[in-house]
């Protein structure tokens, strides 16, 4: 199971941090996120939020591992 | 060159004291030290979020680039996560060339990268709540200055 | 506001603290730190002279229209005179400002003055005799980005 | 007489950096020392030298009293 993790805002929508989620892409990882959280589905493919697996920027058909660590990067601000 | 996070509050003056240290062919040193402001009451505390190794390694490619666009002899950036109190350093960025103008247009290019791109989530927090803070329209046309 | 001269050497981090310390409203603080280069042997020592009350008024005319035209907190200037050794700093600018951008323009506006307009004279010594400094074509073509 | 200061390669020029020396004018002043020592009054009308009296910086025909203190300031460079 992919280590999911979420940052920023999509971390206080979902109010989690961090799960162990199933999935064999991506996409097919948002889809059973979206099955049980609608909103947060909805959030994790909104415009801005960027996809790293294994630290790494991915496209949403990017092939997920059991050891994959999967991450949502809300638009981001430092400084 | 040295890029690294700290939850720990920091002194800008003594990375100044010890990146201004020991250069003999170092013409130009600039700085940019970011403080939390207080906004006259409206924000209590920052909250900084980073991706442990993720946000170090975005920041360092973007200091790689800097390094051999502005041919800098060395930079040095230091970025505080966690909840920081208004007055407080946030961001320190230093630069060192042979002469002004790449010391100073490295520094400004990595304030803009840092502000827009580098992997951070910053709350405020403040009496009426707590907010999310995205980079402004500005943070983006600063950044677009630069090309990429 | 200050605008000093000293024949001593001085550790531009130092202050830097004591500028950043204190400030809520803040966000923003670049300083500048120029830095005698040895020019690989050719230049042993660097020979500053200034023309006291004069150089500091003069400095504080520049320092004024700074803070106006740049909407500064606060500035900081020291300069250095006298035989300065390759790797002893000869200047120090700190510019305090609500947002990045407005500190780091009157930052480079300040130094772009101090190059090519500050009552300073500055003679290199080296291995080959000694030889009085005077701006370069680029300090000047800096100097006119801002009008005046 | 007034108090006349030299800086950077005027001085070295010369040989002195103070002197106090009797004139009416700047230009007068600039005349007496063009007497005594042709190359550095050439020096004191080149290009880019300017002259200041009791730290203000003026123009040649400048009016000089007994207690006046002009400097020669030949092109500036600091930082």
């Amino acid at each position: 199971m992919a280590r999911v993790l979420l940052f920023g805002a999509l971390r206080d929508l979902a109010g989690w941090r961090e799960r162990r989620i199933e999935a064999a892409s991506v996409s097919a990882l948002c889809a059973v996120i979206g099955q049980e959280d609608a909103a947060l589905g909805e959030a994790l493919a909104g415009k801005g939020v960027q996809v790293a697996v294994d630290q790494a920027i991915v496209r949403d058909d990017a092939v997920l591992a059991d050891t994959s660590e999967v991450a949502f990067l809300p638009p981001m601000s430092g400084g | 060159m040295s890029v690294r996070l700290t939850d720990a509050p920091f002194d800008p003056g003594a990375l100044l004291s010890d990146f201004a240290r020991n250069r003999t062919e170092t013409g130009a040193v600039a700085t940019f030290t970011g403080l939390a402001r207080a906004e006259a009451g409206a924000t209590t505390v920052l909250e900084l979020e980073a991706y442990p190794g993720f946000t170090e390694a975005q920041i360092g490619r973007i200091a790689d680039q800097a390094c051999e666009r502005f041919g800098l002899h060395d930079l040095a950036i230091l970025h505080r996560v966690g909840r920081i109190a208004p007055g407080d350093p946030i961001v320190f960025v230093a630069t060192a060339a042979g002469h002004r103008r790449a010391a100073f247009e490295a520094c400004d290019f990595l304030m803009d990268y840092l502000k827009s791109r580098a992997p951070f989530w910053k709350k405020e927090h403040g009496p009426s709540g707590e907010r999310w803070i995205e980079p402004t329209a500005q943070d983006h046309a600063d950044r677009e200055r630069w090309g990429g």
